[in-house]
């Protein structure tokens, strides 16, 4: 078993945080995984991606062409990834800020109004931890567990203040799309 | 902490392996992608009353390097390509001093910018030099997260062990990735290194550490000793991995982190009933061009993957001696060469036979 | 009877300079060595040496010594003095090597205000591969590689180091001294002095500029090197004190 | 009441030293050193000599020592 | 009605420019624009560009370009000049690029008086690769590799870059200036114009460092920054015209 | 006079043959045993109203010698060994940027200093750069005096009409040596540079010269193409002289100026009545493999004779792909091979017959 | 009596005009760039702008013309 | 037929002068040759020697382990020099400045005192030039005529006003052993 997921979003909207949560809540989980950053052929600005690979054996390829699934918060990424998903594969969007539109049959579309639901526990900022709740909630090998772990781990005693409202954002994700 | 998994970039990782294996200063320039490397002892090293040098440029960061390295410190300096590229005069006489020098290379593209494309070309450039002269440096190449933490040990070790300048030759995926790995303890043992560091001359007259011999006879013989030394080097360290090499009739040969692609590739290539194994030299210097020839004289046919535009080809190629076929899969930057896009070469080439020859993607 | 005047116990026992008959890097090294014993400094001192003529200095001084290549010894010393900063570290060079090939690693050594001292022998040309222009070569004057003598459209002009280097905030001491008199040489040793005190006081670069002949590229005998020294040197690179913060420390 | 040594292997035979004495002590002698340059010899039969190491503070060479 | 303010004609038509929201480059280019515009230097011109920021200068500026190693746009300037002697040839750096690791070619070209004209934003950091300590990083200032400030122990202090250049005798301009007012861009564009004319009139080298915000890697709005080069910048480098030879000409 | 044979060293040859060949400016920094070079170049390009600029040190000449070639100018910087190490990264972008660089290396000894013990150890610095990522230079290598003129010539004119760098790698020994030589005229023709020569934005748009492209697929794609431009080049330059192959058995093969020594042992071997045959490629860049493959498929030996610690025997030996023997007759730096201990080396290794392994004196 | 013209593709949404303009002219409008940014309008009902071109001289990007 | 002959002596007495005169004198005779200086391990001070080979084929090495020629012009060149002579060879050495000695029985041994000869011409400078002219007494194929013309071309225009003097040595050189 290997499966992959392209994050992406604009800067600022915590993309690479969401994927490091999403890596380490694979590792707490016991499965090889990868994690990799796309900053674009452009370098300031435009939109920020990054790759999450878990697997069973070492992780072949820390960059692949296609993803299983695709979690995009804003239209440009929606746009872009939706073309990279394999057959078969899931793309799951933040309708809040992406137009409801189903390009292609050969995928599954999740659309959740991720940033409203951020905004209505407290704060846009928390939408990446809303789009990983509807993540587990999605794809059975992401576990809420692990990943209320890994929020834990990757904020720290540092950020500790912040972790109720990302714990609630991400619960609210899972529940989102009842 | 040391004995459990964390999920640490690349970068990171090098960065904290130095600190555990005992570097004493950094001296650095920054340069994508590899700059974490600096930042991250930037902010570590002043904890531990280390050293750490923003130094003006790649040029005097080596020589930095080699200065801290013939007092016996343990230093290092990482930069990525074209910056390294910079190095190669003090690296010559660095192996011409034999001080223990750490120089980790995240590789990005070239020639020249190169941007942060990943790639691999600075195989060449590491395991060839471009200084002047005849040397050899120790070239480790990682391919996991997990190596780096391992191989950045070992080259402390290796360096000081043998007074030899060490490579770690990494790429700008490994440096950007993040990965579950575990630092564990310094593995190796403290080397000696007071018979030939300089402390001051003490009790003692002072000496004096130098590339080159006042006498030509005496340069010569230098010359042989450090070939020599390589030579136990070889004998001892030379390192590479094997997969499914036993009953294999064609070996997928890759180094760095290229090496986890050509394993996925020879997991699809089983099931499609290839005949495919694995053989991923650690150490590009010394090349493991022995254990190449005892496989190519059982017949086994290589491919070579890499992201280059066939360097390490060469040096697969001269271990073969026309004994098997030796194909190339490449591209010289960029997108990482997929695990599909190398078992489709690899049919192709199982379909032609047409071995020796490069079949560039 | 009492020896008055002897050969500095930090030089080599059986050292033979490889410099030029009259040639003063022997004087500049003999004051290096004699500072080296009056400061007692022998046992705990490490030097960075230059490709030049000077390059064998490991074989003249009872020292420890590295060789940078040329131009890098100031890089080469930062990377002794941050590993070992309870030594006495020092480089000495050539103008070539300190001002030419290696000014990026000099100036940026001394806005670094490393703890080092750095010594810069000015003798306006490339000594040792034979007398070519160097950045410190005279308007007018004729080398190997300037035969029709130094003028600005093609070379531009000489650099003022001990100038140069005095303008970064992290140099403690820098200034500029010769050796064609004995009054000079006396100066001199004191401005070297200086230059080490300030790095054993941990209180930043120390540099030393020091005015010296080439009798052999020159194409004169010593006494007229030494004259030259002070008739057309001098009046282009002034003697004298250009920082000296040994009291106050470095500004900041 | 001075005195001077000249270490004739280290003499490089420059004539800074006769230059220098200011009482003219020191001479081209007619030894060559393995150059075959002239060496120079102190030549104080007045005993002149101070022991003012003017000739020693010249010499590049390390060449000269001086007595008192 | 008609255009009082437009885009100069030496942008490219389809220019986009790659800095970050309200950074200084922006103004900087456009002020070189102008004034090849009104110097009618378009058909005449070579620049060599560097790496940092700026490196895309040849996407933005209608002319011919040629791109230099990091820190070597100086070296290959001179060598364009000395092959070109009729052609205007310009230099637009980043501080890092200028004055760390190229600060060899940079002062030497200063030194040797070549006629080339040279700018160098000084905005304290490298900027792209991601706000590290530069060469200009000021005393306490936080950046990626000094997250506890610039303290002198680690880093030394920062370069006064235009006052460095200014002591080369080859200099026939160099001043400082900064771009957080329209009264000091109006200056900025004055110094610029004269280290334009010294070139044209064969004068020597003429240089500007420019004070330039990177609200990016200082972690400010636009006017923050701006308000930090006024409040924090301009006193450790002061304003003003460090040479200017403009009349009298190089002064040998 | 340019039709007469003069007495002339090496390094003037070099020089004089620039200013034929239309150098316009030279930029360099001096080391030994070039220094000449730029000596000569100092006095003559002022008469010519030339350009002759003392650089700082060699990373920048080499810098000034790329803009320059950026705008069509005809330039050259020389050097020796550990100073040419310094011009790595100038070099990788050189290729990149595609201009018509020429540099000479007059090599001395390494690694480190090297003093100016004559020596050939620059070869795979020359060949394999040191530069970041996928580039190739053109290397000439010539033998004799007039050959330093000759190859000078070539190498302005392969420089342009390839848009390449080229390194004329000559030795100390050619460097200082004199020899009967003759000018005659440049039998090169101009090669038009105007099509991408920056020569100011006159009635166009402005150009850029520039080492990378922005976009990771054009950046692939101009390596390619970069790599197909030196396919055309080993087509149509790889030069090499052989000598007596045709009978021969064994193969002596040298560069530089040991191809003189091989003659002679040539001659001697004959004259004991051994088979011998010489080899001698002039570019070492392209390198003759598929000459020399040929030779070896004729089941003929190679034994080869060079300065240095076997670094063309390597490419040999690549280019032999074990159809015979290679064995390599060396000394690392100093007094050159003589011809009898060229003769007594090949006689041992035809006695043992024992064939790839480094019989070093 | 004067005018200006923001050139959206050019604005980058730094704001620098809108803090300059000595008359409060340039506001933030609820237009976004490509990076989801709101671009800036001009909005000068009462004709007060005197074509200062402070906005044109500050602004990074060149996006701003000015007509009299 | 390839011979070669070493010239040394310490700076400053023309060795390397010498040598080009002789080297030149070959080329104008037709013959392949070639000239190579050496300046000894030491840089500075010391001896300077340099060696001329000439031959019929194209020289095989500028710079042999040993000589057919040694021409000597101090005691230190010929103490170093007489070891590498060839059996059969001969060293021919400046007896002003060399003691009469002949350590080796199997090579020829020629002493001229050149310097007594030059200062009585008019300067110990053209030692060198008495030197080549003995050379060419002693060794066939060196050529009286070549080695003048080759002082002429190597004098050049520049130096044409020394012309004549060294002509002279050349001249007294070559009657040096009558
Ligand atoms: C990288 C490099 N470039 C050039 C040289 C050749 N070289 C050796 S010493 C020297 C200059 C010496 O001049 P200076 O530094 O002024 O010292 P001096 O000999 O006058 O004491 C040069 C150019 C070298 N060894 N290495
Ligand atoms: C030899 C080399 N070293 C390092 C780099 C990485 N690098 C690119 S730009 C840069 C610094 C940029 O800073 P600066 O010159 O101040 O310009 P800015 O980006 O701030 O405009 C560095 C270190 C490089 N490209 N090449
Ligand atoms: S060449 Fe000049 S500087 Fe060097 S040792 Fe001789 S006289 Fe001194
Ligand atoms: S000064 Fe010294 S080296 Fe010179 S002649 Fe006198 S003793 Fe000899
Ligand atoms: S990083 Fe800083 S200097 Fe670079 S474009 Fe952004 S704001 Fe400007
Ligand atoms: S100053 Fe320019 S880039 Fe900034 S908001 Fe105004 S128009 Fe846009």
């Amino acid at each position: 078993m290997e499966k992959n997921f392209i994050l992406a979003g604009f800067g600022g909207q915590g993309i690479l945080l969401a994927g490091t949560i999403l890596a380490n809540s694979f590792m707490l989980g016991g499965k090889n995984v990868t994690w990799y950053p796309c900053y674009g052929a452009e370098m300031r600005g435009g939109t920020v991606n990054c790759e999450v690979v878990v697997s069973d054996t070492e992780v072949s390829s820390v960059h692949k062409q296609d993803a299983d699934f695709a979690l995009v918060l804003n239209q440009q990424s929606f746009d872009k990834f939706v073309q990279r998903v394999k057959a078969g594969g899931t793309i799951i969007a933040n309708a809040t800020l992406v137009a409801l539109s189903k390009p292609r049959d050969d995928i599954k579309y999740v659309f959740a109004k991720m940033g409203d639901i951020a905004n209505a526990i407290g704060s846009s900022k928390v939408t990446n931890m809303v789009s990983l709740g509807v993540l587990a909630d999605v794809c059975d090998i992401v576990s809420r567990e692990y990943l209320a772990k890994a929020v834990e781990l990757v904020l720290g005693e540092k950020k500790k203040q912040f972790l109720p409202l990302n714990l609630k954002a991400l619960e609210a994700g899972c529940s989102a799309l009842v | 902490m040391s004995s459990e998994k964390v999920l640490i970039k690349g970068n990171y990782a090098i960065a904290q392996a130095a600190i555990n294996a005992g570097c004493q200063c950094y001296f650095g320039y920054p340069i994508t992608p590899q700059t974490e490397i600096g930042e991250y002892l930037s902010a570590e090293m002043p904890k531990l009353g280390r050293g750490y040098v923003s130094a003006e440029s790649e040029l005097a960061a080596i020589n930095m390097v080699v200065g801290a390295a013939a007092t016996g410190a343990k230093v290092m300096t990482s930069s990525s390509s074209c910056a390294v590229a910079l190095m190669q005069e003090a690296l010559s006489y660095a192996c011409s001093d034999e001080v223990p020098v750490v120089v980790v290379n995240v590789m990005r593209a070239g020639p020249g910018l190169g941007y942060v494309y990943p790639a691999q070309g600075d195989y060449n450039q590491a395991v060839y030099g471009g200084g002047n002269g005849d040397y050899k440096i120790i070239v480790l190449a990682p391919a996991t997260v997990q190596e780096c933490i391992d191989y950045t040990y070992k080259a402390f070790y290796l360096a000081r062990k043998y007074r030899n300048p060490v490579i770690l030759l990494a790429d700008g995926l490994l440096g950007q990735m993040m990965e579950p790995a575990c630092f564990g303890e310094n593995p190796y043992p403290e080397v000696d290194v007071s018979s030939w560091a300089l402390t001051g001359a003490k009790g003692r007259d002072g000496k004096a550490i130098y590339s080159c011999a006042r006498d030509e006879k005496a340069h010569i013989q230098k010359i042989h000793d450090l070939f020599k030394k390589f030579e136990i080097i070889t004998e001892n360290e030379t390192s590479y991995e094997e997969f499914e090499t036993e009953d294999a009739e064609i070996i997928l040969t890759a180094f760095g982190s290229m090496t986890r692609n050509i394993k996925a590739a020879i997991r699809v290539l089983r099931e499609k009933g290839v005949k495919a194994g694995g053989f991923r030299p650690i150490t590009l210097s010394p090349f493991p061009t022995k254990r190449i020839s005892e496989l190519a004289a059982d017949g086994k046919d290589f491919v070579v993957v890499e992201m280059n535009m066939g360097q390490m080809f060469k040096d697969v190629k001269y271990a073969v001696e026309g004994k098997s076929n030796v194909s190339l899969v490449n591209r010289p930057c960029g997108e990482w060469l997929s695990v599909e896009e190398i078992v489709s070469s690899v049919e192709k080439i199982l379909n032609k036979k047409e071995g020796a020859y490069a079949s560039c993607i | 009877m009492q020896a008055v005047f002897s050969t500095p116990k930090s030089m080599k026992e059986d050292f033979k300079f490889t410099f030029c008959p009259g040639c003063d890097h022997g004087i500049a090294v003999r004051l290096v060595a004699e500072l080296i014993d009056e400061l007692n400094l022998k046992e705990n001192t490490i030097c960075s040496t230059c490709v030049g003529c000077s390059v064998f200095l490991y074989d003249f001084l009872n020292i420890d010594c590295v060789e940078a290549p040329h131009g890098r010894a100031c890089a080469s010393a930062t990377g002794v003095k941050r590993t070992n900063p309870e030594k006495f570290v020092f480089t000495y060079q050539g103008d070539g090597d300190f001002a030419s090939i290696g000014f990026a690693e000099s100036m940026h050594t001394a806005i670094r205000g490393e703890n080092i001292s750095a010594i810069c022998i000015n003798n306006t040309t490339f000594g040792m591969t034979g007398g070519q222009l160097g950045p410190t070569t005279l308007m007018g004057q004729v080398t190997t590689t300037s035969p029709f003598g130094r003028n600005k459209e093609y070379y531009g002009y000489p650099v003022k180091i001990a100038e140069q280097i005095a303008l970064c905030d992290g140099t403690a001491f820098s200034a500029r001294v010769a050796l064609d008199t004995i009054p000079h040489i006396n100066q001199a040793k004191q401005a070297l002095k200086k230059a080490f005190e300030v790095q054993l006081k941990g209180l930043g670069f120390g540099f030393v500029e020091i005015l010296s002949s080439c009798p052999t590229n020159w194409h004169m005998t010593p006494e007229e090197a030494h004259e030259w020294v002070k008739n057309s040197m001098i009046p282009e690179f002034p003697l004298g004190t250009f920082k000296d913060l040994t009291e106050v420390g470095v500004n900041k | 009441m001075g005195l001077i040594k000249v270490n004739n292997s280290r003499c490089k035979s420059c004539y800074i030293c006769v230059n220098t004495c200011p009482k003219g002590l020191i001479k081209k002698s007619n030894k060559t050193n393995r150059l075959g340059d002239y060496l120079v010899e102190f030549d104080d039969k007045n005993n002149e000599c101070v022991a003012c190491a003017m000739c020693a503070k010249r010499c590049p060479d390390l060449a000269i020592e001086v007595y008192k």
